[in-house]
């Protein structure tokens, strides 16, 4: 199926409204947000219903909006059975944010949500594992947020080397 | 030695004296037995390297001396150089003691292996029992090395070597028997007046236990694999495997200490190879010469070392070769070899050779024409085998060269790779796509 | 009766196959073995030996600079320094400094793709192992010197070999530099 | 080391800590192993000693200057990324490929991915236990990288690639090395082979150990060679085909090939035998059908993407090599995240893991060809 006849089904089935988006220039992969409540429902009917059997998560991902004081999560689904692939996106809100785990629905996800929870801060319920994953586990705040600024030091390890370039002296041959 | 006590004797210097100097000869025949041993295990480890850099394409150490054969003083020296290391939570005088334990093992062993006709520093009565018997100290000493080094991967080095050798020890003394069965003593070396295990057998190679029948062949094979698990050599590294144990036993161990394992895994690769020269292979015998001429004769004596050494160096590059080329087992794996195969077929092996000696008497026709096959379908072996190696050098397009030393650097650097016409991309000016 | 088959034949299998490996192994004792004896045994540098495309550590012909910066902006990680002063007296656009810090660069080359006049470039030279970090702040300008006019397109640009720049700086004659290689016969 | 910790009733587990610096943890990664005696309970990777923050790097980079640092996600696989990143570029740019820069970046991937098998192969024989096997492939390799140092200056990160084509034009006489390095390559396979595929002992090692079913590899979100392995036929290049791939012809090994049941050990590393066969077949094609024409289409300097966003995947060595980008108009990307193979195959270790013994993790993690970097990013 085209993403465009998905995201009918989806709608018909979860008899809902879902957000149709396209790119500015109607590049790039379109994508349809469904709202956080109805995000385990979605995925769940993704990969199950026989129609649509999206077995393989490709990816799952988020992206900071502070704009709009959201941040998206993002799926790129994949299935074997039917060879369609799909993008779904759901947003929370940036300040608390807060999502149902798909772990259940794709074992594949229970990394994939690690990773946003110790990038972008988003906490997933009904996690098994939630835990930061890149980081190390007293690092402070969440680097792929757009206001992130790092700390100066890590456990008294200074997080940046002086630029030599900058910090030249006027001779460099002694 | 018994040369030695029998000349004192001679001497009519009293019981004391006699005593006395008896002694100071032990100990100058055992630091010459140990200084040998230890120069053979430092020229082995040369030898293991540059056979390693030959048989992966590379060249290997030959910077120190001729063609390298010094490297192993240097890595000595570095290794001396090294702070000697003990970790904290260690135990200390176990995990110092360690090495010397595993170093007395091996060389201790060393006391009892021929090097030539006479030319042993003890032909005991019970030769291969005794050394059967007294590299089994090695265990106790890596075991304690694991144990005391307080580090997880050590100590299950430790624990690994100790069930891989008391396991192995099984099958290497049932092939083993097999050949006393025949020689009908345990005496390594012998003369023709008490007949040891080499001077039992002849000169020739269908007059060797190794080609005496094929039950004997089997016997070998099972010997060698069985060695070469005892010393903790791939396939049978599992106490120091790389990838799994970070290094095994000898993880926490740097410096001398280090160098005293190092010393005695190598040590312990020439006394295999030593100890299956004298089962099977004929030792110092040499080809259509009596016993009684070799004992006679210093210079034949001497034709009968370097017959002696060449046969272990032989097997010694075996036992490197094999070390460069297979994967190791798991240690499931390790002991089903040995439970499921190794132990049934070498007490298949002792019952054929009873079987034998009970019913083809020695020295008939048929005995001998047994002979003569077990060493020709060998020898055929080793055809096919140098066939399969001609066979893959031409399939990969390469060609035969000899220089196994890999002196020659004349004509590797192909000057065409300068010539290559990418010359002036950058220099021209325009924005050229390439 | 099949269990023993198996038994047997899983031995035979094991004798097969191991030997043929050993065969392999053993056949390389009599090949040429593939390794050359850098940096000391090899007939010519190993950096003449490089080809022509390949990057080493940046170097910039002072002589040919515009002074337009593209390579500064270019550079992902800013391991390029120029400046550019207009002098007060001439009017003429000088060149200041330029220095490329060798230790950061990651030998990209999107800087010599930017380059108008050909005057940045990759030398062959890659043996940048030094004491001191301090000593990688490669700086091509020692005093301000007029900037060059840009080439006519599609011009011959003469410049000095390559690698002669920063091998002044890299190893000085009064250090002691990495033993220039080559020549001696193994 | 932290002391043994009493679980259970009667049993003492072992608590291992298997890296983060240990020979067959390819680089910097951790495992924390429970064992009870050499069989495992459990082991649980840690990662994250590798991460850079190559994602969060995008953000203060143009598109142009991204290319190198994609380099630096997986030194052993740069050409993918960087195809995945140009692809996901020129998706939003919507521009189109002169069909020589296509090529290009089919021989250009195609080599890279002989290259990284060679490790990855010679990796495995290593955590075997068998060194020799990994410098031959080693010794290949380096004729790998010499041809691509001709081709474009670097040995490893490479940066060749470029949005809108490649950087660098090849000649007759590359094409002719090449050539020659194929004819002395395929060969060598039948040699790795005779020395170590056919290896009792390494076969021993490798058949029905840490069988990944193909429901679970699909679940787990395995792909490439690892999914293959399991039985799940599917190449990113043939079912999704990208670039000049659709050109070519060239059979998706899948297992059970020979020995062993399909999922295990011994299955990912034929399979991955199998690739380099099939990739010198690729090659070998890409030299009889070379176009001529244009390496680089017309792209502007500063290149701003129109907002909107794309997912662009490439079939890399580890298995799909995916790249997320989000354009919000301007002269930086806006997120780029990466979806890598190693990333997958390090999260299933933990469920497959329980019941191998200590040896059989380490030929579970070579198998899988699980890189750090890769992972960590």
């Amino acid at each position: 199926m085209k993403p465009a006849e998905i995201q009918a089904y989806l709608q018909q089935k979860l008899d809902k409204q879902i957000e149709w988006h396209e790119g500015e220039k109607n590049t790039g992969d379109p994508w349809a947000i469904v709202e956080p409540d109805l995000w385990v429902d979605a995925c769940q009917l993704a990969r199950h219903d026989t129609e649509l059997a999206f077995d393989f998560l490709r990816n799952l991902t988020g992206t900071d909006r502070p704009d709009d004081g959201k941040i998206e999560v993002v799926a790129h689904l994949w299935s074997y059975v039917r060879r369609h692939a799909f993008v779904l996106k759901t947003t929370v809100e940036r300040e608390a944010p807060k999502l149902s785990s798909l772990a259940t629905i794709w074992p594949a996800a229970v990394w994939y949500e690690r990773e946003i929870f110790d990038l972008l801060g988003v906490e997933f319920s009904g996690h098994p594992d939630l835990r930061r994953i890149m980081m190390p586990d007293d690092w402070v705040g969440h680097p792929l947020r757009k206001d992130y600024t790092e700390q100066a030091d890590y456990r008294g390890i200074p997080t940046s080397r002086p630029g030599y370039v900058t910090a030249m002296p006027e001779k460099v041959d002694e | 030695m018994e040369f030695i006590y029998n000349y004192l004797s001679g001497l009519e210097l009293g019981p004391w004296a006699t005593s006395i100097l008896f002694a100071m000869a032990v100990l100058v025949v055992a630091a010459a037995v140990f200084l040998v041993a230890l120069t053979i295990a430092g020229f082995l480890v040369v030898v293991e390297r540059r056979v390693a850099g030959r048989v992966q394409s590379r060249i290997g150490p030959n910077r120190v001396g001729p063609f390298g054969v010094l490297q192993w003083l240097a890595d000595g020296l570095k290794l001396f150089m090294k702070e000697d290391l003990v970790p904290a939570q260690a135990d200390g005088p176990m995990f110092r003691l360690a090495p010397y334990l595993v170093m007395v093992g091996v060389f201790a062993a060393f006391a009892s292996v021929p090097f030539g006709m006479l030319l042993i520093a003890s032909d005991l009565n019970v030769g291969i029992l005794y050394i059967l018997a007294i590299t089994s100290v090695a265990t106790v000493g890596i075991l304690m090395s694991g144990w005391a080094s307080n580090n997880k991967w050590s100590l299950l080095g430790g624990i690994r070597s100790t069930a891989q050798i008391v396991s192995y020890e099984v099958p290497a003394a049932l092939s083993i028997l097999s050949v006393v069965m025949l020689a009908g003593s345990l005496q390594m070396s012998g003369t023709a007046s008490s007949p040891g295990i080499i001077s039992s057998q002849g000169g020739w190679p269908w007059d060797w236990y190794a080609f005496y029948n094929p039950f004997t062949l089997v016997a070998f094979a099972i010997y060698f694999t069985s060695a070469v698990a005892e010393g903790n050599r791939t396939p049978f590294d599992l106490p120091e495997a790389e990838s799994e144990l970070v290094a095994g036993f000898n993880t926490e161990y740097s410096g001398m200490r280090f160098a005293g394992f190092f010393l005695a895994e190598f040590a312990n690769v020439y006394l295999m190879s030593a100890i299956a020269t004298t089962l099977f292979f004929g030792g110092w015998q040499i080809p259509a010469v009596s016993l009684a001429a070799q004992a006679a004769s210093f210079w034949l004596r001497l034709v009968g070392l370097a017959i002696f050494v060449a046969k272990a160096a032989v097997l010694c590059f075996v036992v490197v070769w094999i070390r460069w080329t297979f994967p190791r087992l798991r240690v499931d794996q390790l002991m089903s070899l040995c439970y499921r195969y190794l132990v049934p077929i070498a007490f298949a092996c002792l019952a054929g050779n009873a079987v034998y000696l009970l019913v083809i008497p020695a020295g008939s026709t048929v005995d001998n024409v047994i002979h003569w096959i077990t060493t020709g379908s060998f020898g055929l072996l080793v055809l096919v085998f140098l066939w399969r190696v001609r066979f893959h050098i031409k399939r990969s397009g390469d060609r035969l060269d000899f220089d196994l030393l890999a002196r020659g650097e004349k004509g590797s650097f192909d000057p065409a790779i300068q010539a290559r016409p990418y010359g002036k991309f950058r220099r021209r000016h325009g924005k050229e796509s390439a | 009766m099949g269990a023993l088959v198996n038994y047997f034949a899983a031995i035979g299998r094991s004798f097969v196959t191991l030997g043929d490996g050993l065969a392999v192994t053993f056949s390389y004792m009599f090949r040429k073995p593939i390794t050359i004896q850098y940096p000391d045994r090899t007939k010519l540098p190993v950096t003449s030996m490089l080809p022509a495309r390949s990057r080493g550590i940046l170097e910039m012909d002072a002589g040919l600079c515009t002074g337009c910066t593209m390579c500064a902006k270019q550079c992902p990680i800013d391991c390029i320094h120029i400046e550019v002063k207009k002098d007060e007296e001439t009017k003429q656009r000088m060149l200041t400094s330029v220095i490329i810090d060798a230790a950061k660069c990651m030998f990209c080359g999107l800087c010599v793709e930017a380059c108008p006049s050909g005057a940045i470039r990759h030398s062959h030279e890659f043996e940048g192992a030094m004491y001191d970090v301090q000593r990688l702040m490669l700086s091509f300008v020692d005093q301000p010197r007029p900037v060059a006019k840009p080439p006519k397109k599609d011009a011959e640009v003469v410049t000095a070999p390559l690698g002669s720049f920063v091998r002044k700086m890299l190893y000085p004659a009064d250090r002691q530099g990495p033993p220039r290689t080559g020549g001696g016969s193994p | 080391m932290s002391e043994p910790t009493q679980t259970g009733a009667q049993r003492e587990e072992l608590v291992l800590n298997m890296g983060p610096h240990h020979p067959s943890t390819h680089g910097v990664l951790r495992f924390v192993v429970h064992t009870d005696g050499e069989i495992m309970r459990k082991a649980v990777p840690e990662v994250g000693y590798l991460h850079r923050g190559l994602e969060k790097l995008a953000e203060s980079q143009t598109y142009a200057g991204y290319m190198p640092f994609t380099d630096r996600i997986n030194y052993l696989e740069a050409m993918f990324t960087e195809q995945a990143y140009a692809m996901a570029v020129e998706a939003l740019l919507a521009t189109e490929i002169p069909p020589r820069a296509e090529f290009l970046r089919v021989i250009a991937c195609e080599l890279n991915r002989i290259a990284n098998h060679h490790i990855t192969l010679g990796c495995i024989t290593m955590d075997l236990g068998a060194y020799t096997p990994f410098v031959y492939l080693l010794r290949e390799r380096e004729s790998i990288n010499d041809l691509i140092e001709a081709l474009c200056g670097n040995r490893i990160t490479h940066n060749y690639l470029r949005i809108g084509g490649v950087a660098y034009d090849v000649d007759n006489i590359w094409l002719g090395q090449l050539e020659s390095y194929l004819d002395h390559f395929e060969p060598i396979i039948n040699e790795f082979e005779a020395l170590i595929v056919g290896n009792e002992i390494l076969i021993k090692r490798m058949q029905d150990i840490a069988v990944i079913s193909r429901r679970d590899a699909v679940a787990w979100g395995l792909t490439g060679p690892n999914l293959r392995a399991s039985g799940q036929d599917w190449d990113v290049r043939r079912d999704i085909p990208y670039g000049a791939y659709p050109q070519f012809e060239f059979d998706v090994p899948v297992g059970p090939l020979g020995r062993g049941q399909a999922g295990d050990c011994y299955q990912r590393f034929l399979v991955r035998v199998e690739e380099m066969r099939q990739s010198c077949r690729i090659l070998r094609q890409c030299l009889a059908k070379l176009p001529e024409g244009d390496i680089k289409a017309k792209v502007p300097k500063m290149i701003k993407a129109p907002k909107g966003e794309s997912y662009a995947s490439v079939e890399g060595a580890r298995g799909e090599m995916g790249c997320y980008l989000v354009s919000d108009g301007g002269k930086n990307p806006y997120r780029v995240k990466w979806r890598t193979g190693s990333f997958s195959a390090m999260s299933i270790i933990e469920h497959t893991s329980p019941g191998l013994m200590i040896a059989d993790l380490v030929a579970l993690v070579a198998t899988l060809d699980v890189i750090a970097p890769e992972c960590d990013r």
